[in-house]
């Protein structure tokens, strides 16, 4: 068995399914359709992807789950990251659903996760501030204690499909510096107090800047331990990053297949410009990234199947798909020069969904830090 | 003499300060407004009124000759006129009229002289790009509008793409083969034509940068026979490899605009550092920050440098021009730095740089918008031809 | 099923031991050798000692037929040899030599492997390398030494270049055209050739890295007609790219003995970084490094991972190889990796890193000299190449 | 006369005369013949150099100088550059005799600079410790007050031409701490104390490890006034960086030339490999560095000239020509494989001393500090 990289037989059907599903329901121009729309994602979709059981495919079985491994959910993400399907999977199941598995209690599991596994609720994360920072530093939203709950009061960015949420998961400072004190609340974005507001951005995701001013929230909305929800939340966020990964992985596939796709038939100055060896040079560029981000990534998700400790690798993963989102779409623009620049060619979805990665659960300096840290330590 | 300094006389001083005062009064908003790249009506109006004034005072033509509405000043006036107008912040005069005026200046007969460089100089009459073509892009050799005489009158047939705001312009710069026999390089004939011809159509293609290029298609567009400009047949000689062997876009202003852009950039990078902090330090204070800083300020100083080096050859060899080694090499390590300088913009950002409005957005969406526009970095030349040209007609290695 | 633990067996796990202590014992110097670069007499003689120690063990060969000195044990278990060797900091074994047993194992007759494979698996016979010439890198087609046939031999004329540490070996594997008429890639033949042949003679090319490559000149070297391995004329297709469509130097080992270099670097150098101080605090706290130590963890991690996709593929497929696309993109991305590597690790460890020798060198000045080997990239093929063969042979773009 | 990048005639003069002079006198075997070798230098040539009037050239007429600009002498410093010739102009005239001219008594001006002009006398600087910090924070060595004098303890590395030198300029600190506190001081490597010993380098330079123990050193060798002697050795190192990168300007055109020259030459494949398109990209990266260093060194050093602040251009020039050494010679190797990597051929003698241009005076990334640290002020 030792020594492997191929998914088993179920895995490798699930990758087949979830690619056939999302070649036929997720065109690009269902992605265009929801860039930067009204509307937070196609609720049928969703539905549709629900009654499939690949949302709840992680859950524990008693809350509606499959229980299966983070290994087998894998594919699921490379397929939706290179359809650039517009539905939340990675914020409202890879982070939303896998706080509240990981960190609720009983009865807040079973409020949300059979609902969500059936598509009808969603929780998602609330967490990065306008100070920009990402990690534990970052979390400055005040949380102060009052009777047995809290007030909290502060601002929260780039936190996905609030205009939908039926919870956000606020993360905020109840005391103590760094690490110590973060506490997650579930808060309800129609509750008196929240205010939310899409905000534009250039992967035209359902992102909003949600405003908290004196919102009461009560204990048994804390979700984990009071102060000490840090280092479960950066594990979630971790494995997060690298489904993020495996999505950049198989918009990756899909970049390097337009690319080349593209140098074989343009012809310039009398041949094909793939003869070019410039062009073969970006081609290889594109993917020699791709390459090694695949590799990382499927290593940290392999880690974390077997229950090792993970956020070396995860890290590793995350700052080179950054890296790699950045590198294979400009290197893939570069092929193309003028038609590439056109908002009709479809290479630009992925360069501008490409850059929400590049950020989304750390950019590349953030994980390299985390990599060193655990490399020097 | 070694000598970097533009205005080292008091008349020179007392040229800058004029400038800066005239800007002040005829651009009071400081609004950011890139052609190219910017299709709001209000600011296109603002705009265009922006370089109607200063066509007004005689500046667009400054090194002109006084016969065709120029004023005949020296290159180093237009440099310090130019970094006046980076210095504050204002929108740059669209490329091509310039480019234009060039070539007619050069190759174009008195009577062209002053039929068109009138509107050049005064800003009222805009010019389109008619290079490319769908298969023919850095590549002029497979060009295949066509031009054919018939009586006193040039026929167009065929079509143009990317053609940068030709939507907003009124006259189109057009390359046409005018051989039908010919093949490659020769035959191609250089064309001014009005854009209100019957039998020219435009279609919008729109960027990921916010603005415009256009489909123009030619159905037998009679123009008349004083609108080839050069010789017959010669365009590729006189006009894509005219001044000092330079290509068209490169020949005036395209590289500076980019260049002035960029300067504006870098000081609004650094203010913006300066003025933002994150975990309680600004910006300037992160180790890792400083050196990408670092990093942008060398390039930009290089190509800034470059351009001034520029002005220099062109002055003392008064052929207007720059040698092919050093433009294609300034045009390669432009077009690769630009793509850089955002994207590194971009990661000194962070995570809200991805924001492109409101209130959240950073320095009012002005990084996430020179990201996307950066992509636009093959106009006139994608850097694999500026290197190769560079290689071979700069360094001397074999084709 | 994805597994990338290679011991996840007791047995394993036991075998994994009895190689870490093996090398306690056979190399408990824990010098670092990298017989390609390296000069020294004494260490010359302390290598050689180690393999032949290792090669007594049967390890060299461990995963050979048994008819042929080998142990016929799984890649895995040579996978866990290796990196156990790397962890431990031993020096790697020639690369030629493993070559040629491929080749061998793979075309050569019964004979043959009986003879040859003995001197290989307990390194008591050193190969060099004999396909370089002066005007033949990585353009075999251009090969001009020549092997005709006299009666039972065949005589040998021409020169090979770069022939790393040939000095050091008994034997070459040489690659010639044996037919006279032939062009380009075909008509060439692999020969085993004992390097005492009169008619050989040896000049030394001493290389930046401190390594000595070498020139070698045969003059009717006659050597017996059982030389010839694989089929005359054929070993463009079953030598140069007979394995898995990889070239002859990525077949086994150069790849990983390179890569195994890198790991072991790596570890130094962040060690290094946490036991060396600057302005007071340790290296790793300076925030700038921590970026580029990040950096190179992310490509030393994925070249590491490349070569378990290797060994996966390899125990997958049977067939021993790599894909043409995966391992040419790995040999590029390494190739311009490396020298990056090596210039990343001088620009953190600072002005200290010039000093070669003596109490101020920085870790024994092997930042500097791993600096200077990073020159070598090109053994095997260059960057340029490995590109070319990927985006043609592998992404499928014309040639 | 504005904007004109051009020398004067005399510069020009200059140029010409240096790039013949050292040609005939300096081919690349006299580089060879001192790398690690136990002569710091060839003193005759020295002499030579001397005679030609371009050691004291930037000296005051008083001290036998010529009272030339700095301007005036960049084009020397190019050729010595370009020829690899192994002298300590930079070390000695750039370095050293600009301290004393700068900071100098007159007594001590006196003594040492028309010594220095006449190829007599060498002064050099000593300044980099083990910690391997540049900047006034680097400078930790002891110089305790003991009756009009001081006494000196403490080590300073990679010291050029320390068995040559008559004296040594050894930056130790007084007291106070970072540009505060910094003196400098006239020591005689042969005094009680010292111990030199010369380091083997990889640019094969004459520099020495110097190790102060207790030494003794009369307020009459004090180089300026005491605790305050950082900013005018930040300026006169400034502008030697400057000079050091115009050494690199002229190097990098003798690799451009090596490069292309060898792309016209080698065939491969049946054709120059200079046709290749990633050749002509390695003969432009080799190219485009170049010229942007040439560019900002030009400006910086006229900017020196012309009396005006000079920190930012020269930590720009002095940046991007560390970064060219590096990038230009690697380029060249590409182009070369095999034969560029054997030490018979002559580009590596352009990477081996590229690599201490590239350390000398500072770093990129020290110079990225000055430049960032003028900018945001």
């Amino acid at each position: 068995m030792a020594i492997d990289l191929n998914f088993n037989e179920e895995q490798q059907l699930i990758c087949n399914t979830a690619k056939e599903f999302f070649a036929k329901r997720c065109p690009p121009e269902l992605a265009r359709k929801y860039e930067n729309s009204t509307e937070d994602f196609p609720r049928e979709l969703w539905k549709e992807i629900a009654d499939l059981g690949w949302l709840g495919m992680t859950f524990p079985v008693e809350y509606d789950g499959l229980g299966c491994s983070f290994l087998d959910t894998y594919g699921i993400y490379v397929e939706a990251g290179r359809s650039l399907a517009p539905v939340p999977l990675l914020e409202a199941i890879g982070i939303g659903a896998a706080l509240v598995a990981r960190m609720g209690s009983a009865d807040q599991k079973q409020a949300l996760l059979p609902a969500i596994a059936a598509g009808d609720k969603l929780v998602t994360l609330a967490i990065m501030e306008p100070d920009g920072s990402y990690g534990a530093n970052g979390v400055t939203l005040t949380a102060v204690k009052q009777g047995d709950g809290f007030v909290l009061d502060g601002t929260k960015l780039l936190v996905a499909c609030a205009g939908t949420a039926d919870r956000l998961i606020v993360a905020a400072r109840t005391g103590g510096a760094g690490e110590d004190g973060v506490t997650l609340f579930l808060v309800d974005p129609k509750a008196a107090g929240v205010s939310i507001e899409r905000t534009k951005n250039i992967g035209g995701y359902p992102l909003y800047a949600v405003t908290l001013a004196k919102v009461a929230v009560s204990a048994a909305d804390v979700l984990g331990a009071v102060g000490k929800a840090w280092p479960a939340t950066e594990a979630v966020m971790m494995q997060a990053a690298v489904l993020q990964s495996a999505m950049v992985v198989g918009a990756g596939e899909r970049v390097l297949e337009i690319a080349v796709g593209y140098a074989k038939e343009r012809v310039q100055f009398g041949q094909p410009i793939g003869r070019h060896q410039a062009v073969q040079y970006l081609c290889t560029d594109v993917a020699i990234a791709l390459r090694n981000t695949s590799l990382l990534t499927l290593h940290a998700a392999w880690k974390i199947d077997s229950g090792q400790p993970f956020l070396r690798e995860a890290a590793l993963a995350k700052a080179s798909a950054s890296k790699a989102s950045a590198k294979m779409t400009f290197a893939a623009h570069e092929v193309h020069a003028g038609i590439g620049f056109m908002i009709d060619y479809d290479l630009q979805l992925y360069t501008m969904r490409g850059k929400h990665w590049e950020y989304n659960l750390g950019d590349a300096r953030h994980h390299y830090e985390i990599a060193v840290a655990q490399a020097a330590a | 003499m070694v000598d970097f300094c533009p205005d080292d006389t008091p008349e020179l001083k007392a040229w800058r300060l004029e400038v800066r005062e005239f800007l002040h009064e005829a651009w009071p908003s400081k609004r950011i407004f890139d052609y190219d790249y910017d299709e709001d009506p209000a600011g296109w109006e603002e705009y265009k009124a922006f370089w109607r004034a200063v066509g007004k005072k005689g500046w667009v033509a400054l090194t002109w000759p006084k016969e065709y509405y120029g004023q005949a000043r020296s290159t180093v006036e237009k440099w310090i006129l130019d970094e006046e107008f980076i210095a504050y912040g204002a929108p740059t005069y669209p490329v091509i009229g310039l480019a234009v005026a060039a070539a007619v200046l050069r190759h174009g007969t008195h009577e062209q002289r002053l039929r068109h460089l009138k509107g050049i100089a005064e800003a009222t009459t805009l010019w389109g790009e008619g290079y490319t073509e769908p298969s023919a892009g850095s590549d002029l050799a497979s060009l295949t509008t066509r031009a054919h005489r018939d009586g006193d009158h040039w026929v167009l047939n065929g079509q143009k793409t990317l053609g940068t705001a030709a939507h907003q312009c009124d006259w189109m710069f057009v390359l046409a083969r005018s051989d039908p026999n010919s093949v490659k390089h020769n035959g191609i004939s250089a064309f001014l034509v009005p854009l209100d011809t019957p039998g020219i159509q435009m279609l919008p293609l729109e960027n990921i940068g916010d603005g415009q290029q256009n489909q123009t298609f030619f159905e037998n567009a009679r123009i008349p026979a004083d609108c080839l400009v050069g010789d017959e047949g010669q365009a590729w000689n006189q006009i894509w490899f005219g001044i000092g062997g330079e290509q068209l876009d490169n020949a005036f202003a395209a590289q500076d605009t980019h260049l002035m852009r960029m300067v504006r950039m870098l000081a609004d990078t650094i203010s913006y550092c300066k003025e933002t902090k994150r975990g309680g330090a600004p910006l300037t204070e992160d180790p890792v920050i400083r050196v990408q800083l670092g990093e942008l300020m060398v390039g930009v100083e290089a190509l800034r440098l470059a351009a001034l080096d520029g002005y220099s050859k062109a002055a003392t060899s008064g052929k207007g021009g720059r040698g092919a080694l050093e433009s294609n090499l300034n045009a390669a390590f432009y077009k690769e730095f630009w793509p850089h300088y955002a994207q590194v913009a971009m990661e000194i950002v962070g995570p809200l740089a991805q924001i492109q409005g409101g209130k959240w957005a950073q320095l009012n969406g002005r990084f996430e918008k020179y990201f996307r526009t950066s992509f636009g970095n093959h106009a006139g030349g994608t850097s694999q031809l500026k290197r190769m040209v560079a290689a071979t007609r700069g360094l001397g290695l074999p084709r």
